[in-house]
This record gives C-alpha cells, structure tokens and sequence, in this order.
C-alpha cells in the first residue's frame, strides 16, 4: 500500500500526468487554447511508430519465446470476453439502452495505446522491464472486442426496440477494422523493430527515443483538453452510475489482464502492461467503427466514459496500482 | 457565356462514412464530387468539433456534387441508403455550369 | 425523393467571432449548423492567407446553416447583431432538404 | 432584413492556378473572393486525396465568390479564360446578400 | 559600443536571424515557400511549452523570491502604462486615427514571445543567466495592455467621430483575453516546471532543449515568410512617421524596462529580458482581442507595424542593444 | 557484384527502405492509414532545411573550390539534356502521346531531393563523405529539365494533334519555378549554413541531426501511402513499356551522372550523389509546372512513374548499385 501511495504521488507530479491536467483544466475553464488536428494525428503516428518499433527492437534482444504466441492468444481472449463482463455492468448498474451498453462495451474490450504508452514510460523510469512482444499483444487486442460488441448489439436489437440498434457488419466493415491505420502502423513498426534490431534502433533513437516522453506530454496535453471539451459537451450524460463504471470496470478488467499475465508467466513489467491493455478502453479504433456499425449509438456517452473517466482513472491512479500489484504478485 | 442548368448536392456526412458514400456516388453513376473538409458544427447530438481529435468518429466531412437535374433523384435514393441511420444533412439547390459535358 | 423547401444560409466571419456567432445562433433557436475552415481571401480589407499564421486575427471561418424558411429573419437579425461591424458576408439561397424533421 | 439580388460563384480549380485565377478575378473587377480548402474529389481523370501530399499539383481550391448579377457574364469571361484548358467545375447560383454596397 | 557592435554582428549571422531574413526575403520575392498553419501552430504551442518549463525548473533551482511578486507587478505596470506612451507618440508622430492609434498602443504594451524567446537564447549562448520567473513575468504582461487600449479607444470614441470606435468589453472578452491559449500554456508549462523540477527536465529535456534552437530557426522562418506577406499586402499602409514609431517605440520603452529591472535589482539577465518584453509588441494574443474589441481598427496597420517592423528591429539589432546596455549597467 | 549485393540486402533491410515498404504496403491493402497533409509539408520542409544547412557547413570545412562551379554546370547541363534522352526513349519505347512523353521526360530531368537525402544518410552510414556543395547542385538541376520539357511539347504540338499540347510558358511562369519553395528552402539553408558554419551546426544539431534519420523513415512512411495510393488509382495506365522505361531510364541517368562526376573529379561520395540527382525523377516542383504549362499532359502518368516505380528502384536497388559502381570507379 505504502509502495502504491508513494509511486501515486510521484506519477501525480510527473510531466505527463501534469500535461493531462493542464489540457483537463483548461478546457473545463473554456480558455481557446487547442492543437490542430493536424498535429494531434502526427503525434499520434509518432508515438505508434515509436512505441511499436521499440517492441520489435526488444524482442530481438531477447529472442522470440512460446510466450510471445500465448500472450496473444490471452490477449484476443480478453479482448473478446471482456466486453460481455462490461455488457453485464452496465446492465446492473445503469438503464443504458442495449445498444449503448454494447457499443460502450466494445470500447472496453479493446485498449488505449496512450495508457499503455504511458505505463510503458512508467515502467522505464521504475527500472522495470517488459517484454518487447507486449505491442504486438497490444495490436491483437484493437479488434476482437468489436465482435462481441456487435454480437451483443445485434442479440439486443431481436429485443423490444424495433430498428433501432441494427448492426451494419459486412465484410467491408472488417476489412476496414482489421487493417485501421492503427493496428497496421503499430504491427508494421514492431516488425521494422524486429528485422532491424539494435542497429536500427541506433539508427533513429535520436528521433523515435530522445523526444519520445516530450512528445508524450505534449499529446497528454491534447488528450486533456479533448477530453475537457468532451466532458462540458456532454454534460449531463454521465450520471453516477456510468461514472461508476469507468472506474470499477478498469479494475474489474485490471484483475483479468493479472490472472492472464501470470499465467502465462510474464516478467512483472509484462504482467502491468496486461493489466493496462485489459483496463484501458478504446477511444480511436472502436468508436470509428461504432459510428458505421451501430449509427444509433451515442458517440457523446461511449467517448466521455472511455477518455473523460477512464482514461484518466487509469493514467493517474490506474497505472500505479497496477504495477503495486504486479510488482507484489509476479515472479521478480 | 453559355450556362446550363444543374443540380447542386451538397451532403454533409460522418467521416467514418465518406467512402461509403463515396462508393454508392460511384456506382450510380455520378461523374465528379469534391471532398471539403468541415471543422466542426452542432446539431441535436450536440456541439463538436474536430480540434486535438485524431480518431476520424466525431467528425464530419462535405461532398459537394452537381449533377445533370435528371441524375438527381437516383443520386439522392443511392445517398439515403447510406445516409439513412446515420447523423448528417443533404441539401439540394439548383444550379448552372459551365461545359455541361462533364456532368 | 420528397424534399422540403429550406434556406441556405453562409456566413463567413472573422475567427475570433466563431463563437460569439454560434451562440447567438443557438440562442436564435437555429438547431444546427456546420463550421468550414477558410483558407483566404480577398476583399476590401486586402489579401490574406491563413499559411504560416498563429493568431486566430486575420482569418475566417465559414458557417453554414440550412433552416425552414420562415425561421430565416429571426437567424439574419441575430447574426447581423454580432456580425454588423465586422468583416465578413451573409450569403442566402434557397435549397430542398431530406428529413425536414431535422431543421 | 433588407436582402439583396446577388450571384454566388463557386470556382474548383487546380491549386497551381490558384494564383492566376484570383488575379484575373480582381482585374475583372471582383471586389471579394474566399479560398477553401478542399480534401479530395474524383472526376474523368480519377480518384485524388490530399492526404501525405507535398506537391501542390493533384490538389484543388475552391474559390466562393459574391457578386452583383450584372457583372457574372465578365467574371465568368475572365475566369473561362484561366480555367478553360484546366481540370475543374464553375458553378453558378441565384442567392440573397445582406449589405450590397460591399459587392 | 564595441561590444554591442561584436554582439551585433554575431547575431546578425546567427541561424535564427538568418532563417527569419530568408523567409522574408522569400516572401518579398513572392516564391511560393510556405508552412503550413498546423506546423506554424505546432512549433507555437511547443515553444510556449518548453519556455514555460524551462523557467519553472530554473525557479526551483533559485527559489521564489520575493522578486519574483516585484517583478509580475513591474510587468503589470508598465503593460498598463506603455500604451500611454505609445498612443502620445503616435500621436504626436503621425496621423494615425484614434482607433488604430488605441489599437497599435495596446499591442506595444503586451509582449512578444518569440521574442522573448530569441533573447534567452541568446543570453543562453552567451553565458548569461536569467531569473526563471521572468516567464511567468511575460505571461503577466500579456492582457494589462488591452485594458488601457480600450480605455484609450473609448475616450477617443467620444470625440468627434461619431459610432467608428465604440468598443466591445465585455465579460466575456475578459475572460477570453485572461484565459487565452498562450497565456494558459505558458503559466501552465511554468507550474509544471515548477512542480517536477530538475528531476522533469530530465525526463523531457530530449524534447524541450535538444531541439530548441532548431524549431526557433524553423519558427522564424515562418515569421519572415508572414511579416513579409504581410508587407507586401500593406503597401502604402506603412508611411514614414509610422516606420519610425515602429523602432523608436520599442527603443523608449526597453529604457523604462531597464529602470524597472534596475529597481528591483535583476540580475543582467533578467534586467535584457525586462527590457525585450516592454520593447516587444505582441503579434497573437492582441490582434485577436483587437478584431473582437475594436473592429474598426485596421488590422494591417497594428500587425504590419508589430510583426514587419518591430520584431525584425528586435530581432537583429534591439535585443544586442539591450544585453549591451543591461550588460554594462546591471550589477553582476 | 558481391559488394553491390550485400550492400543492397542491408539497404533493403534498413529502416528507412522498410518504413516506405510499409507504406506501400498499408496503401495498396486499402488500409485507412494517412499522415495529414500538413504534417508531410512538415517533414518535407524539415527535410529540406536539414539537408541544405549540412550541405553549407559541410562547404566551410572544406573550402569553396572552382569544382562547385564546375559541378553546378554539369548538374544544369544534365537536367537539361537527360529529358531528351528520355523522350527518345518513350518515343521508341511506349506510344506515349506527345504531350506526356514530354511532361515525363521534364520529370526526369529534373531531381528527387529525398532521393538524395536517403542517398546521403546510407553514404554518411558508410562512412562514406560527399562534397557539400552537391546540395547546390540538387537546387540548380530542379529546373532547367523543365524548359527542356516545354521545348519538346512545343515542338510536338506544331504536329498533327491540334491545340492540345499548347504550352503556357509566361514569365511568371519562369518566376514560379525559378523562386519555387524547395529550391528557396534548399539554396537559403545552404547558405544559412555555408554563413554560420560549424559554430551554427553546433547550435541547431539537436534539430538538424539528431533525429533527422528517424524523420526520414515517417517521411518514407508517407510516400509509401502516397505511391501506394497512385498505383491503386492508375492501374491500367502504366503498361510494361512504361514501367520498363520507369527502370530503364534511372540506370541510363544514372551513366550519365557518373560520366560527369569522374570528368569533375568529384570523391567517390559526391559521384553517387551526382548519379542519384541524374537517375531520381521529380515528384514535387515539376508535376506543379506541368499542371499549369501543359495542363494537357496527365498528371496520373507521370506522378506514377516518377513516385510509384522509379523512386522505389532508386531507393532500393539503384542507391547501392550507384555505390558499388561509384566506388569502384572513383579514385578514392
Ligand atoms: N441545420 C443544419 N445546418 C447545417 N449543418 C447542420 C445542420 N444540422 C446538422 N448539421 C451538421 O450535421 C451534424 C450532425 O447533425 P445532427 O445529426 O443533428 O447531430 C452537425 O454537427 C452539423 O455539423
Ligand atoms: N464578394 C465576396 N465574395 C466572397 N467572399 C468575400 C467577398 N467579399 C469579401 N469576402 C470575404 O470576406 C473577407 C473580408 O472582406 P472585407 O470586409 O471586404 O475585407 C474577405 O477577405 C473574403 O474572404
Ligand atoms: N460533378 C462534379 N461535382 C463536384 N466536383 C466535381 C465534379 N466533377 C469534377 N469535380 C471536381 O473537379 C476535379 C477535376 O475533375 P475532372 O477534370 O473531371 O477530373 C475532381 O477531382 C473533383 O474534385
Ligand atoms: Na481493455
Ligand atoms: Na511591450
Ligand atoms: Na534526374
């Protein structure tokens, strides 16, 4: 306990989470300051390319194991299976109409690669390592919670409502989710990563290491005032219960991505980067995806949950807990 | 000069959308559109705007297309299809061109 | 298809007015309307260009409103009250919309 | 309000021609003009985005101008001239202006 | 003499003096050289924050003094009273109308940050040290200024020329002004510093130092292309009386920045940094408070005369100037 | 041969080369992976400033000798003969109209500075150095291939096909490539850095070196989309013909430039530049010429040669081979 308090504050008054703030803070207060799209997206490429290419370089420093597989196989399991725990939830604890509970739900199984940027940078300034294939875990998770948010969607759509709620999944929709500029650039650095190893990476450390957690602040920054905007314009939207959810649900998933990494036998890094990628909700490939597939979801209540509660849940508090705990429970 | 009578169709539409509806443009036999960006708006699901956002949901863009007046109502049956579930405006007006031949 | 008669209204206003407007507009009970980047111009105050530029003085905005008719007055007077002493044009043109029920 | 008779012409052109048709537009006595950006199209010579380009060829503008009806039959002399061997779409339409004494 | 005139020349051929030379020189031979807005926008938001961080990591490091509160308030002042000044001499200079006099006044008062900006570093490369709070210091400066324009707009409105003048101030342009991006950011990134320290710097300093200065070139490059955009589109604008307000101007009021650092006891750092801001004159924050309050005032007046003018006179020859003069009278 | 292979393999292996393959490959399997337009002006504009200012410095160190000249006057003379060669060869090769046949042949002329800059990092990889006057050179060959092309188009419109084919050759035209933003960017770089020398590479090395290898790769990234989105919306138009002629015409550049840079007697270094300048085809300067003076000619033919087929040989193959053959070849 003591050891998460400590590692609480310090990360509270890290850069990174401060930057958040800032953003939080100075939507909340309505001030004009805001990042061109433009920008926003050149950070996000930069951080997938960086974070996905330093996975691959790792993986060749320490060769790739059986483990690589089974992690990505408990990696699709959660994705998949984790959106029927949060369907089950949001069915308890709120009166959110089936269609929303599955399109929130899908958010859930899927992941954040900010927080897990954010864990990894963590984890780096603890002296903690992870395994490197944890990206390519990362890119197998986006997708399969999509499946079952749809599934649930279309389940709840033969209910009572009517039309409302019918599911548009084609193989064109697929096709679209499973090669999104996200998962194909996170892949494709981590096996650019892979082929080049230590000598690509001392290739281009000076760009993809040297700026890499500045960069982080300044796109923490961005994050907080999204979702400060997002947080005033909906207004409303969020009552108790769905708070609630957006911070029992990271633990709830928190402790699946545990039990998961140490079975597999994870280093404990690796075990607080699966506890991350199973508590941290999608909020770039999913909701996309949502808008074609389920139109009549709310986009306003499944993007304030994922980046307006729990994405800050995860960043401030979420990740320290997460890594008291590993550190306690998988092997040194 | 010589102008000739045409139909502006302007179709404000989710991004995630754009190729879609783009495709469905294709295939009923529109001959030109243009993509404009959008940088926010309101409606009843409320204010956005694009600002710090990288994830293409939340935003919208414009498909600006003039067509011949007797192609209008097929493109506009093609447009609802995809249209349909989906949050978005369509609006019709009417028009002259030049060189007629390319529409 | 069945259309329904509506008004096309642009408005193209100095950056740092985008607000003040789009408030006004909401308060003028206009339910939707969709902001455009502009990328530069011309007119009596001279050229400018947003290239380069930092400072949200010296650009514009367009605004696009489609609205039923008979709401039309209500929205100029609203908007020509913030616009009257800044840069800026109000455009008007007649257009049918889809899904009346919306505007 | 008090609106007046005006035209609205919307000119897509090529982005390298940007310059030599708003040149032309203000020796032809245009008094205001608006630049917008535009993200992508298709036409008889294909599909084209914007998306990663660097070089200005394969993009297109979109200039909006507002003007008295009596001098549409200049402007679209002058800019026919530009445009005439060039890629893009002139599209002319009636609409209403508040403040005429500006076009 | 002779060490302002060393000093001259170096920065005369330093990068960053000559990257705004050849954007203006590519701008006045209208080549087609060009930045995007988001990349302009971008190095913007990134010079504020590494700037603000940068000052708070230096105040830990000294601790905050009491100087600190002395010299916010110097800033406040003399941001408040410098239009006075600048609104007399144009006054008595040129025939500017009242408007635009109360507008070219107001930016004259607040500051220029890149400005700012290029002084530290030149301090930076010369071995001069500054307090860290002066950014904190600049943020102050920025709105007190708007304040005494409007008040000059509105008092000259009442003069002869009838409804051309009124002003808008109100609530909420206040809150605009106090909360606009740049002055959030930089406070914002100065807390930040604050907070993380030493031990912050050295999480992110591969992104706010190492590539510092080269962003600055690129910064001012863009600078030249718009100043010289700008001069060219404001031809005839620009009479003889206003050229020579333009550098006279920053020169009086880098004089009363001097006597407010003197008094408060600066170190020669931070007396030059005194005197860049009361010498700078804004070009963002203004301008945009300006469309909104003062309509009426030509906008290629107030921008010609604060970005084609004055900011290249700083640039090259004011901020040599004021580190010679601080250098010689400013207690070691 | 050995040499060549080996070197081609690791080439091939390098992160630059797989980060376009990437691309290429998110491109042609329809994934929705973009890099907004503004950031890949970034990258362009850094790029070009980078590579300008290195080139400058690197003259300093060496003293501007008479080989500059004679180098810049073998770079003028090959980009305004290489489009003859090149219209020879599509004339005997494809059945190209006229009027594309002498747009691509200007294309080839004329230059690819990532061409060059990716030519110049695996040099520098090598151990291998090059004068830093070829920057010069690469500004200087941007457009005299340009006239060339008119020349030709002129010429062919006198023949049977009418009006099309008519070319618009205006003084401002002349002014428009002559002052066009890559070549004022490049030149004034070069000369910031030819001014500043070593002491201002030392103060913008943080932005200029450090991560320029890795802003490389993104680029590479980007123009991988960009070919890959090409070639997908041209199939059909490039017949065997062209995509022979698209290889064919690089290696026959390629003996040219190497004929001059042994004539000049350049390092085995700087003729690998000069056979990349000759061999590489244009993709920015030169499409935008062509829309506005021959708007007949199509933009889909020659933007797919020059990006879709010949840039990837270069970057691939043609690099190492114009090593190994430079290498063999020069006097070290
Ligand atoms: N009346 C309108 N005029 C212009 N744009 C509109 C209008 N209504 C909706 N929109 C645009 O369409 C988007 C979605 O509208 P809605 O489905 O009403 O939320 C809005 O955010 C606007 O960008
Ligand atoms: N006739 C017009 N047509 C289209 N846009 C115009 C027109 N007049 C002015 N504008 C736009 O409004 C801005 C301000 O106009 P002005 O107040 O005349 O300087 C111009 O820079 C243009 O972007
Ligand atoms: N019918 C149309 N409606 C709207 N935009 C068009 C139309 N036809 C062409 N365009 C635009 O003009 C560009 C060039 O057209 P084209 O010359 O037909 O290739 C296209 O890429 C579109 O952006
Ligand atoms: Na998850
Ligand atoms: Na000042
Ligand atoms: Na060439």
């Amino acid at each position: 306990m003591d050891g998460f308090l400590a590692l609480a504050g310090s990360n509270l008054l890290s850069p990174v989470v401060l930057s958040f703030a800032l953003g939080l803070g100075a939507a909340l207060l309505r001030s004009d300051l805001s990042v061109p799209e433009a920008m926003a997206k050149a950070m996000s490429l930069y951080l997938l390319f960086a974070i996905g290419f330093k996975g691959g370089v790792a993986v060749t420093a320490h060769g790739v194991e059986l483990q690589l597989l089974q992690a990505v196989i408990a990696g699709i399991m959660l994705s998949l299976l984790l959106p029927l725990l949060a369907w089950a939830l949001l069915r308890v604890m709120s009166r959110l109409p089936a269609v929303d509970a599955a399109a929130v739900a899908g958010h859930y199984g899927s992941i954040s690669i900010v927080t897990f940027v954010a864990a990894s940078s963590l984890l780096t300034a603890r002296g903690m390592s992870a395994e490197g294939f944890m990206v390519a875990v990362a890119a197998a998770m986006e997708a399969p919670a999509i499946l079952t948010a749809l599934w649930l969607a279309a389940r709840g759509a033969r209910g009572a409502r009517g039309a409302r709620g019918t599911v548009r999944s084609d193989a064109r929709l697929w096709r679209e989710i499973m090669l999104n500029g996200s998962i194909v650039l996170l892949l494709g650095a981590f096996f650019i990563g892979l082929i080049t190893g230590e000598q690509g990476m001392a290739e281009v450390e000076g760009f993809l290491l040297v700026p890499f957690k500045g960069v982080l602040c300044l796109f923490l920054l961005d994050m907080g005032l999204v979702a400060g905007r997002g947080l005033r314009n909906s207004r409303g939207l969020l009552n108790l219960p769905l708070l609630a959810f957006g911070v029992l649900m990271p633990l709830l998933a928190s402790v699946c991505g545990l039990a998961a990494g140490l079975l597999i036998g994870l280093s404990p890094g690796g075990v607080v980067l699966m506890m991350v990628l199973a508590a941290s909700a999608s909020y770039i490939a999913v909701p996309a995806a949502m808008r074609v597939a389920l139109p009549e979801a709310n986009p306003a209540i499944y993007l304030s949950l994922s980046l307006g509660v729990t994405f800050p849940f995860n960043l401030v508090l979420g990740i320290p807990l997460y890594i008291a705990a590993a550190s306690r429970l998988a092997a040194g | 000069m010589q102008t000739h009578q045409a139909k502006r169709v302007e179709i404000i539409i989710e991004a995630p959308m754009e190729r879609r509806l783009t495709d469905i443009l294709e295939v009923a036999g529109v001959r030109g559109y243009t993509v404009t960006p959008v940088h926010g708006g309101s409606g009843r699901s409320g204010r956005w705007s694009r600002e710090g956002q990288v994830s293409a949901a939340g935003g919208m863009v414009a498909i600006l297309c003039i067509i011949r007046p007797e192609r209008l109502d097929h493109l506009l049956e093609a447009a609802f299809a995809v249209l349909e579930r989906h949050m978005g405006v369509v609006v019709v007006s009417d028009c002259e061109v030049l060189r007629a031949e390319r529409f």
